[in-house]
């Protein structure tokens, strides 16, 4: 049964909805609201990129939507997220504005980061949200890290670690989740297995291929999910944030998706590492057509309600380019800002 | 002679050398399949085969060791950083097996191997992504230093640096790539540890190396115009430096500005500050003085960035100050 | 006032600050049941429990990460490398991570973390482990660099650095462990970026850190007998460095001689010659001199190990050298 | 059956003596000489330390000598080795003369490393044995590119790659073990299980502890034997070799075993962090010891004739004291030499 709060429109799904997992319409509808926001969000992104407001690299989530949306509605506000530079729909997913979002990667003074992070780098300490980070594997010990700090304080929270398939090999995944084993630190490790590290496909780079079994190097619960599903990403979920919550003990989840664009923005959809025939079988299973399939089939929504649903998110979208747009860049002494702080405790 | 981006000076320095020794390969991620992040490889997986052009896992801290291994067991190895960025996790690599094996093991076991990739930053890559490694890695005892600044340079270096049976890091840039220049198809070498004369002049002398000699050269013409004239010294090799080349420009010029890409303290234009006073004391008419990065992590917002990136205006203010200009 | 050793002078700061704030937890490899590899916790996991003591696996890297995440989430980390030469696994956590959050995520987290254990050479351990990184650490912005000499300072930068809202780079010696001074009980801090003067003089400025301080000393003490004397500064902190207190020295002596332990290409020295140049430039009556390690990697050779090593010696020639005396 | 070449008296098991898994008369006394001898100079090694001969961090190998002894064994001349600090047994295993090791631990010029490696560094190109190493983990990836290089050229080499069981836990076992399985390398990971990472007990540095299970994550064969069994050593590595030779396949093993001494000279044999009974315990299964009862029970050697072969040993190791006390030290240019080479290729 959904608990979740009554939500302002225009309002994405909060972290502190704590929707448990069910089928209720509400939560249905959070949850297509809030992948179809990433969804829209990120189809702009593009066009901007394109015309230079956005630049450095940039790597769009689209297509895996199911696994931000899905793992991020189970938890509460005091909970903590990490990911990779392919940040920008967890960052919606947990509640940050599109106008904070859209603001950083037009690098303006009112993103997330006040512009200084950019794309891969987007940070929110109200959320929770430890960032975006540029080096594969390194955020995977940093996540050990909170959890410990949360077991070290005695805290119930969970520290939930989103990283690529390929990230399962280097030696920082290895370590981090010895350790979080080994003292037993709450921390959700979640794969998201779209099957490439850029123009490596993970057959190519990993000696086995059902991934999540490298879990029992660690002792650790493990398992894999169908992340085009956000129905079944939640119930896996839900699963592993109550291991960790009970007695820390941590998650291996590997969540099987698809990237439905190239590695970033210059890299090509398909052709060089992967076939068009591939990326369009693929996209048959889209998790936001998926869920609205599986939600007008119940009754719960009508394909009027999702244009509307859709036409109110494609204004925010807007919105927060204009606000981006008109959004200026930090003036120029905060170069030399932020890079140590004066105080001392 | 035909004249061809730096890329494809590379790509011809790689192809060329696999063709002349068999025991050359090349690995790194995307090197294969993809033909390289930057495309410095494109071919090479088709011509060669994929024992010598081999993808890697995403672990620099492995796969520069199995480079190392490789080379212990009588193969030439060319590591490829996708960037020297990630380089920071395979350091203990080059630093405490490929710059000591030879003298941990008496003299037993050279180390032929190069490590290369684009050094420095790009535009808009963040703090993580724009980062510059020549000072540190010129402060190893056993390896070699190599930045080129043009595809000449890029080619016959790296040919250089393939043969040498010694550890080379080979730094190369992103936004060098596109740049182009003639380049020779015949079988030549630049080599390792020799400075070339960019421009000649009388005035002051710029010290620099890899993209900020093209810095550098602007500044001499800029300069140029209100008839003062540059010594433009092209470090080329940072390890070991040709301190006699900078010794006698300035020598000769009395002045020296040194442009580099990376931060200040303790960077690569802190040592040429200290073998100039020390060799060109009795000679400098003024301090010399540094054009680097600004001493912070790289902002994302553009205009933060370009503030805080070594250019022309800052090249131009360090040479009139050295000549006290105003 | 109790004198103790500099290993007792660590070991009293660590269990004060412990005391003092209990987000303050040591981590490291054999910090807890085995007291440290070189003793320096000694009775901290009897006092504060495995929670606050924590031993880790060999996984530098991964440890050091554990540390980022434990600040970011609002504790004090400690961590303590065995030595500073496994650090080298470490650093893409320390510089990627540690160094630029603040900065990538727009000022909103702050780094409250000390990373320490012993640099520098001890006696024939060989190459892999006798390495001193001080100028690699004091390239990088975001970081702070602190190398106590004397246990009176190792307990007041280990303090101050324990209480810095900043990431701490702290280098201690092997060989100074069992060095002794005088150290207070009481509550006092040595503020981190000051240098000291630890000695007094007219003709020559030396400028060391950390052990080789102790060399800088006594070359003043030798050279006093021929009635020279020696302005000693203890840079005590390398990042930033108290540029006011060098260059305020040398403009009284015109000489200046820097002695450190590590390797000489973009070395400490390198950056502190930079700064004599362009801030004395016309004070200066000779080039500055540098006292380091040979160009090489660490011998195990007893004899050779010795003649690598910057010492007294080599320090007084280039006293001599300096005042022009042979 | 033992094909063993008649071997010299005096002169260690050679790397080509092509010992076959077997239980020969031959071949046994090949074994029990190896190990005597890693024994006895190692003894002298604790002496030559206490009296200032030796400096440095010094790795006693006491206590595991059938591994070092019965993998090698079976090696030929053309195979390789890496190992960690800890390296005298396995130099000697291989063939180095004590001689030149001894002259090593001195600093001498005529140690295998002309003086300048150590003892954490020893180091014979002729025997194929690429070093000792003192970063823990750092040679894993060196041996796979070992691995590499071998399947580049076409051979049928191998190399075994000495570890400690705390090595297990480091990111460069881990990387390094998914690509020698992913492409097929011929390797030996041997994990020399001495139940201690210097004073950190494998229970409290590893979540799992039979240890050779982390191969599952790399689908490498893998297995658990009995350290202190020469003979269980031999059969477990012949089957990998043949593994390796055959198809370049990798091999795990964990050989489970027990450090006699400290972990250095300058750790205390028990203490701290193991308990008295415990060394007692496990020195009742002494490697030399097990052997020789076993070979004496089939009447394939008496007392008398081991005596006699630990006199040879003895005066064996005594010369090489000898030899390294007039071995002199390097000359001062020497400092500045191997650093680079002039040569080009
Ligand atoms: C240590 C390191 N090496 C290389 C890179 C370059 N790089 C960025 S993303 C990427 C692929 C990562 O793939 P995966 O982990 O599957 O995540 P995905 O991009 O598919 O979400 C690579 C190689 C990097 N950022 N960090
Ligand atoms: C990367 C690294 N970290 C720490 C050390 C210090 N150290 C040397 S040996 C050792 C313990 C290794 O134990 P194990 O791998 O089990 O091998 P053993 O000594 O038992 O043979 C440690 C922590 C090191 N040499 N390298
Ligand atoms: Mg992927
Ligand atoms: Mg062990």
């Amino acid at each position: 049964m959904s608990t979740a709060k009554p939500r302002k429109k225009g309002e994405p799904v909060r972290a502190d909805a704590n929707v448990a997992v069910g089928t209720s319409a509400a939560t249905n509808r959070d949850l297509l609201y809030s992948m179809l926001l990433q969804r829209r969000f990120e189809e702009r992104v593009a066009e901007m990129y394109a015309i230079g407001r956005i630049g450095g690299f940039c790597h769009l989530y689209i297509g895996q939507e199911a696994i931000s949306t899905g793992v991020i509605s189970l938890l509460r506000a005091d909970d903590y997220i990490i990911t990779t530079y392919r940040d920008h729909g967890q960052a919606l997913a947990r509640g940050m504005t599109p106008r904070a979002a859209m603001a950083e990667l037009f690098g303006r003074q009112d993103g997330c980061a006040k512009g200084k992070g950019g794309s891969m780098h987007m940070f929110d300490k109200q959320l929770g949200f430890l960032g975006g980070h540029g080096i594969v594997g390194g955020h995977i010990p940093i996540a050990a890290g909170v959890g410990f700090a949360i077991k070290y304080r005695g805290g119930d929270q969970v520290i939930v670690c989103f990283m690529g398939e390929a990230a399962v090999n280097n030696g920082a995944f290895h370590e981090a989740l010895n350790m979080a084993s080994l003292w037993k630190l709450p921390c959700l490790f979640i794969i998201e297995n779209n099957r490439y590290g850029m123009g490596t496909a993970l057959e190519r780079a990993s000696a086995i291929h059902d991934i999540y079994k490298r879990g029992a190097s660690y002792d650790m619960p493990r398992g894999v999910v169908d992340g085009q599903d956000v129905h079944a990403v939640r119930a896996a979920t839900e699963e592993a944030i109550d291991r960790a919550r009970t007695d820390g003990t941590p998650t291996l989840l590997e969540i099987r998706t698809y990237r439905f664009m190239g590695h970033s923005m210059s890299d090509a959809v398909s052709g060089t590492y992967r076939t068009k025939e591939e990326l369009e079988h693929y996209l048959k299973r889209d998790p936001i057509a998926l869920h609205r399939q599986r939600m007008e089939e119940a009754g719960e929504i009508t394909p009027a309600d999702v244009a509307a649903m859709d036409e109110e998110i494609k204004k925010i979208v807007q919105d927060s380019i204009d606000f981006a747009e008109q959004s200026p860049e930090l003036p120029l002494e905060a170069l030399m800002e932020d890079i140590l702080v004066e105080t001392t405790s | 002679m035909a004249v061809i981006t730096y890329r494809d000076a590379l790509n011809m320095a790689l192809r060329e050398e696999m063709h002349r020794d068999d025991r050359v390969f090349l690995m790194g991620e995307e090197v294969a399949v993809y033909q390289g992040a930057y495309k410095v490889s494109k071919g090479l997986l088709q011509e060669f085969g994929e024992m010598r052009v081999v993808d890697t896992p995403i672990t620099e801290l492995g796969f520069t060791g199995v480079g190392v291994g490789a080379a212990m067991a009588g193969l030439r190895p060319i590591i490829e950083f996708m960037t020297w960025n990630f380089a920071l996790l395979a350091l203990d690599q080059v630093v405490n097996a490929a710059a000591k094996m030879l003298y941990m093991s008496g003299g037993q076991f050279p180390m032929p191997m190069v490590f290369r990739g684009p050094n420095g930053a790009a535009l808009q890559l963040g703090a993580q992504h724009s980062q510059a490694w020549e000072s540190w890695l010129a402060h190893i005892p056993g390896l070699k230093v190599v930045a080129p600044a043009t595809p000449y340079d890029a080619k016959g270096l790296l040919k250089a640096a393939i043969r040498d049976d010694n550890p080379v890091c080979f730094l190369e840039g992103e936004m060098l790539y596109n740049t182009k220049g003639e380049v020779p198809d015949d079988d030549y070498i630049v080599p390792i540890g020799k400075a070339e004369l960019k421009r000649e002049g009388e005035h002051v002398t710029l010290v620099s190396h890899g993209k900020m000699v093209l810095v550098a050269l602007q500044a001499a013409d800029q300069m140029a115009k209100e008839g003062i004239t540059c010594d433009v010294v092209d470090l080329r090799t940072i390890r070991p430096m040709d301190v006699d080349a900078i010794t006698a420009s300035v020598k000769k010029t009395s002045r020296c500005v040194v442009v580099e890409e990376g931060w200040e303290v303790c960077g690569v234009g802190a040592q040429v500050v200290d073998y100039v006073q020390r060799h060109c004391f009795d000679y400098l008419d003024a301090p010399v003085l540094r054009v680097h990065q600004a001493d912070a992590p790289m902002p994302y917002t553009k205009s933060l960035e370009k503030a805080a990136k070594p250019d022309l205006p800052k090249t131009i203010a360090a040479i009139r100050q050295v000549l006290y200009l105003d």
